[in-house]
């Protein structure tokens, strides 16, 4: 038999390897430093909100869970880094590791919650969770200081060498680094047998109990997992802007997500960072041309995206490619 | 003394108060090629969903190579050798052939929630993946999208994917259901060239194929076994004969 | 676009050199333009581009450039990007607006490190003052508002009183102020009840109220579509008839919102610092400008206090010969004291935070109108909340 | 009794708002989360009539519903009608692009600030009987649900209509080869959703309030409602909003410092056990 077996093993022993074009797009950041050096809390406000992004894709783009409620897990990170900052525990990668942990702690006792029934309980679900989170929140204003928000936050420089200053500098390389760092770690998560199961769980959950996969363990881990990159991402949030209030765990910021990710394309990693770049930018530029009635022009955006670019930002991209392909004489 | 592969013991099945499943007590020997029949209706499907575990019996017990395996679930029974394939596919649309039973075998050997390296550094189940297919005849599919192949090729994904799982007992689900002739015989004999240590129980509609291939017969009526035997007993039941009658086979 | 530029530039400009005269003043405004606070944006803008108007865009001299950012409501990483994006890309000489607390607090930090003034126009917690030292508060606090009432409540014979505030910061900060006030002049709190912030219907804690039977209920709800809901309530369960009268802090009873609570708010007892119907001549001539420019709006406190902080930018400008660097400026502006149309005003020397008086007002028809008609008055009243 | 009854109202109004929702979300299978922009829409129109016109509000009622039902008919006829097939999240991106968009619209034409709202006599104020204070509005309210509901259940069980409605849903190409018109359906389903969210956001000008952010405040509430009570059945949202009216209402009463929690946790409990909803149809698997 092993003699018959003329096969190109490549396409699956090498899905993982890095593309010229991922590597370009990692230059992006590196360039924006130098060309937008006067909007660099916007750009790293992007590099969290991607991050974050990010994990509602690894739950609802890979393994298919859907979630309105995502932000329980961001604000939940944010407010315990914003806490520990508060309360003289100011280093930044701490403030992150405990944010992962607790927020993950969270994510997989909720996961047998929002594991039982379909999507539209499952957004429900998810939106309860959220809902509590935010009134507990609000009530337990001597810790979290209510609505008026988290004071008191010392953030110490980040690896006790970068101040965080004015200009954000420090905050930008601190963001896109952390989140390339766990952006590659998803990457990998991905590429592995995990990852391939999860897509398998997404593309046809009936058959995996037949293939031996426990599906709920599978989607409760990585339903922890997402919760923790939330976590982290919040935190980010915390950290960079030096303070927390209750808006980090509204509903307003688990929808924004959702539709941030729809628009890049969900199921795939770029589509999350490039849906979030798309959304903010835009989101930054029509509020500063029309700062009252910019969201008539976002809508009409999304409206016509959803009409005429049905597969997101990712979708129209792979278009181009395909296109491009074509004129190129190329096969895939 | 001879051994079981798998076996029900007054299995009962109540839907509020319709009794789909009524005392099924059948016995499939180790390497047999048994299959069930029945008319439509008879409960088949119910049957195959306790025996797999998808549905949990009211009463009564399924054991598999002599363990009790009634409280296990679906996962878990693989696991012991029980694996399947289903009357209407159920498959990965957007995964290519070998991506799909590559993460079968990822399952079977138990490296399927690894997460830090890639599928293709685990080379021994891509192999056996990419080797299964070849038994299959399907390697030149191997990197197609599943959603891209014709039906019939379909169809042998279903049985690759159970294969997959090196089960000692596999349960085929109309394994030709909706396959076109053209394609059906390609099938036909790739099931017939399963090797003998592979217990089979087969649902099948098709009496021609069920007489060629099942050494073993048992028919499903209203939920209970109406009788059991060889083709050649079968043939000439007259109980069988009775409930076929009016569905025009010859047998 | 702006293109890339070496950092030492960046810094260069930032650096406090002495402004010249003749180059024009950057005023950066973070406000909530859309969303759900949109109102109080609108307002504030309405007042400082009232000012600016009346003075030909020029502020001691110098010519003025607004630039307002949108930071949507509550969302103070948002308020803090358009801060440090107002200081660093467009340079402006002083930050301005901040509808809300948790937006104050975020943009401090900006402030304080930059060295730039920002005068907060409505945010009202206590303590936004106290988070850099360039902040100076032209508005009001939530303490400020809220003692006049309790004071004036003990005094006039109501001595058992329910209050009833949504649950959240600002609220529980009310609740105490009135507690504390009102339990010192005397007075008795008969029950308390903290309602969830989003609250559509009023109706089981007003039959707790009608149970209860007190002389009245304070009230301290987010302004806007809860006060409408609470005294559709009040009036459809006759509690007025039942003898129980209704105290508020003003910005419940504003006259942006007044309308929409229609005639049910008649006879509701408010302190705040302005009202349309304050009677002197600069605030007949502010309104009177206010309709004319503005002629679909009504002009409120809010308004008033755009109106103020650009006020106070002009006299500080002319003390500092047209300097609006940070120290120099809040050196300048610490004393400060002018004429608003709300009535002699001051900015606290210690603690940059305003010192006006607040009136206690009723809900009245004057013209057809619901007006708050002051009826009383606590002069010169500086925040309670840091005493 | 009182809190009873309260909680009652409170749920009616729930229904109210929600139940065109559990029209097109369960009927159509179509997301729009731009529900409450036509339950705003139906608002505006409402206050508009009554405050500029002078129309009595009773009058204003249809005319609102009317007036949001053609609304819906022209976006259904233009945008919507092309994404009953696209995926769910599409869907979801697309109608909140229309609730930017009617926030925006109603933020230029009718302001920021709330409208004002003033009943006709004869629905103000309340009577009283012995142990129970009964607000007339309120009692309005519960009035009209009941027979919305009734008038819908009969609507799509019991008429011609609802069979093939129900036909065009399930199976659309089946229904247009036994001679539906598929699309007529669609249209004038869709515009009943629409009417009934015009009118569910009329009536609750009162208790709600208006201004541009209704769209997003109250999208929780319509989401709850619906989900709870199994999408697209209307006893179901009747019943769910009912719970949770009840309940809300006497957690209130008698656990204010909970509040606000109660709502919350009765949903997630509620869904727990009956993950498909109250009367949900059990998903086949």
């Amino acid at each position: 038999m092993q003699a018959t077996l003329a096969l190109d093993l490549a396409p699956i022993a090498r899905a993982d390897r890095w593309r010229p074009a991922e590597l370009a797009f990692w230059l992006i950041p590196v360039a924006a430093y130098f060309i937008f050096p006067e909007n660099l809390v916007l750009l790293t406000q992007i590099a969290i909100t991607a991050l974050f992004c990010l994990s509602l894709d690894l739950i609802l783009g890979y393994a298919g869970i859907v979630s309105l409620g995502h932000a329980a897990f961001f604000g939940l990170g944010a407010y315990a880094a914003g806490l520990l900052a508060a309360h003289g525990y100011g280093d930044p990668l701490i403030g992150l590791a405990v944010a992962a942990v607790v927020t993950a702690v969270l994510g997989y006792v909720t996961s047998f919650l929002v594991l039982r029934g379909a999507d539209l309980t499952r957004l429900m679900v998810t939106l309860g969770v959220s809902m509590m989170l935010y009134e507990i929140a609000n009530k337990l204003t001597d810790i979290t200081g209510g609505v008026d928000g988290l004071q008191g936050m010392e953030v110490l420089p980040v690896l006790g060498q970068f101040e965080f200053d004015l200009y954000g500098k420090t905050a930008y390389w601190y963001a896109v680094a952390v989140l390339f760092v766990l952006f590659w770690v998803a990457r990998k998560l991905v590429h592995s047998p995990f990852g391939l199961s999860l897509k398998g769980i997404r593309l046809n959950v009936g058959r995996m109990p037949a293939l031996g996969a426990p599906v709920n363990g599978r989607l409760s881990t990585v339903y922890t997992i997402g919760a923790a990159y939330a976590g982290i991402a919040g935190a980010l949030l915390a950290q960079t802007t030096q303070f927390v209030a209750l808006d980090v765990l509204a509903f307003n910021r688990s929808a924004e997500l959702l539709l941030i990710l729809v628009l890049g394309g969900s199921g795939s990693l770029y589509g999350a960072l490039l849906g979030t770049i798309v959304f903010m930018s835009a989101h930054h530029l029509l509020s500063d041309l029309n700062p009252q009635y910019w969201q008539f022009w976002l809508g009409a955006l999304l409206v016509v995206i959803v009409l005429f670019a049905r597969d997101g930002v990712m979708g129209g991209l792979r278009g181009v490619q395909r296109r491009l392909d074509a004129a190129f004489g190329r096969t895939k | 003394m001879t051994t079981y592969a798998l076996q029900t013991r007054n299995l009962v099945k109540k839907f509020g108060g319709f009794v789909a499943t009524n005392d099924v007590s059948l016995n499939v020997e180790a390497g047999a090629r048994h299959a069930l029949i029945g008319p439509n209706g008879a409960g088949k499907t119910t049957l195959i969903n306790l025996l797999t575990g998808f549905l949990e019996p009211t009463s009564g017990d399924v054991i598999l190579n002599g363990e009790p395996v009634t409280h296990l679930a679906q996962h878990q029974r693989v696991k012991r050798g029980l694996a399947r394939t289903f009357q209407i596919n159920r498959l990965f649309a957007d995964l290519t052939v070998l991506e799909s039973v590559t993460m079968a075998v990822n399952e079977r050997i138990g490296i399927g929630a690894r997460f830090w390296r890639p599928i293709g550094a685990y080379a021994e189940a891509v192999d056996e993946a990419a080797q299964l297919l070849a038994t299959l005849r399907l390697l030149d599919l191997a990197h197609e999208k599943t959603r891209n192949l014709a039906y019939g090729k379909q169809r042998l994904i279903e049985i690759a994917l159970a294969l997959a799982m090196k089960p000692r007992v596999l349960l085929l689900d109309e394994p030709a259901a909706g396959v076109p002739t053209s394609e059906s015989r390609e099938l036909f004999e790739t099931i017939a060239a399963l090797p003998r240590d592979v217990t089979i129980l087969l649902i099948e509609h098709d009496m021609d194929l069920v007489f060629r291939f099942a050494d073993q017969i048992s028919v499903l009526v209203s939920g209970a076994l109406l009788t059991g035997g060889t083709p050649d007993e079968i043939a000439v039941n007259p109980k069988v004969k009775e409930v076929y009658l009016g569905e025009a086979i010859s047998v | 676009m702006a293109f890339r530029k070496s950092v030492v530039a960046i810094v260069a400009a930032l650096a406090a050199i002495p402004a010249l005269a003749a180059e024009p003043l950057k005023v950066g405004m973070v406000l909530p333009m859309s969303g759900p606070f949109a109102a109080y944006g609108k307002q504030i803008e309405n007042g400082a581009r009232l000012y600016l108007k009346q003075n030909n865009d020029t502020l001691a001299g110098r010519k003025v450039e607004l630039i307002i950012k949108d930071d949507t409501g509550v969302a103070p990483e948002i308020s803090k990007r358009a801060a440090q994006e107002l200081v660093v890309k467009d340079k402006v000489d002083i930050l301005a607006g901040f509808g809300l607390t948790p937006s104050a607090f975020a943009a401090a930090p900006v402030s304080k490190e930059a060295k730039k003034p920002m005068i907060v126009m409505n945010a009202a917690a206590s303590a936004v003052t106290t988070k850099s030292d360039y902040i100076l508060r032209v508005s009001h606090t939530l303490p400020q508002i809220t003692a006049p009432v309790a004071e004036w409540a003990a005094k006039n014979k109501i001595r058992k009183v329910y209050t009833l505030v949504a649950d959240y910061g600002p609220g529980q900060d009310a609740e105490a102020q009135f507690k504390k006030t009102f339990t010192a002049a005397g007075g008795e709190i008969v029950g308390e009840v903290r309602t969830p912030v989003k609250n559509p219907d009023f109706a089981p804690f007003l039959q707790k109220i009608k149970d209860v039977k007190p002389d009245a209920v304070f009230l301290f709800v987010p302004p806007g579509e809860q006060t409408v809901a609470f005294m559709k309530g009040f009036a459809e369960r006759d509690l007025a008839k039942a003898g129980i009268r209704v105290i508020a802090t003003g910005d419940l009873t504003e006259e942006d919102i007044l309308d929409a609570v229609g005639d049910n708010a008649l006879g509701i007892v408010n302190s705040l610092q302005y009202s349309e119907v304050h009677d002197s001549p600069e605030n007949k001539a502010y309104v009177q400008a206010y309709y004319k420019a503005y002629p679909k709006d009504r002009p409120n406190y809010m308004s008033v206090s755009g109106y103020d902080g650009m006020q106070l930018i002009a006299k500080t400008l002319e003390k500092t010969g047209g300097d609006a660097s940070g120290d120099k400026f809040v050196a300048a502006a610490k004393g400060m004291s002018w004429v608003s149309p709300r009535g002699k005003i001051a900015i606290d020397a210690q603690t940059r935070d305003i010192v006006q008086t607040i009136y206690i007002r009723k809900v009245e028809k004057v013209a057809g109108k619901l007006q708050n008609v002051e009826f009383d008055k606590i002069a010169d009243l500086r925040d309670p909340g840091k005493q | 009794m009182t809190v009873i009854f309260d909680g009652i109202a409170s749920g009616m109004l729930l229904f109210l708002i929600s139940v065109g929702l559990s029209v097109t979300l369960g009927l159509m299978n179509f997301v729009n989360l731009a529900h409450g922009a036509f339950a705003m829409l139906g608002g505006y129109v409402c206050v508009t009539l009554l405050n500029r016109a002078g129309v009595p509000f009773l009058a204003s009622l249809p005319v609102a519903a009317l007036a949001t039902a053609l609304a819906g008919v022209v976006l259904e006829r233009t945008l919507y009608r092309r994404l009953y097939a696209a995926t769910h999240l599409d869907q979801v991106l697309f109608s909140i692009g229309l609730v930017f968009m009617s926030i925006a619209g109603a933020h230029y034409f009718f302001g920021a600030q709330q409208q004002p709202m003033v009943l006709p006599e004869f629905l103000q104020g309340q009577f009283n009987l012995p142990g129970l204070d009964i607000g007339i509005y309120r009692l309005f309210l519960v009035v009209l649900s009941l027979a919305i509901a009734y008038g819908l259940n009969r609507l799509v069980r019991g008429t011609r209509f609802g069979a093939q409605l129900r036909a065009a849903v399930d199976n659309p190409r089946a229904a247009r080869g036994v001679g539906i018109n598929v699309e007529r359906i669609f249209t004038l389903t869709f515009a009943l959703g629409t009417a009934l969210a015009g009118l569910g956001g009329a009536l609750g000008v009162e208790m709600l309030g208006l201004d541009p952010s209704f769209p997003v405040k109250y999208i929780v509430y319509f989401l709850i409602v619906v989900a709870v009570g199994g999408s697209g059945n209307i006893m179901g949202s009747l019943v769910a909003s009912l719970i949770l009216g009840v309940v809300d209402v006497a957690g209130k009463y008698y656990v204010p410092q909970i509040g606000a929690f109660v709502i919350y946790a009765v949903m997630v409990v509620m869904l727990i056990v009956r993950p498909q909803g109250l009367f949900g149809r059990r998903a086949a698997r």
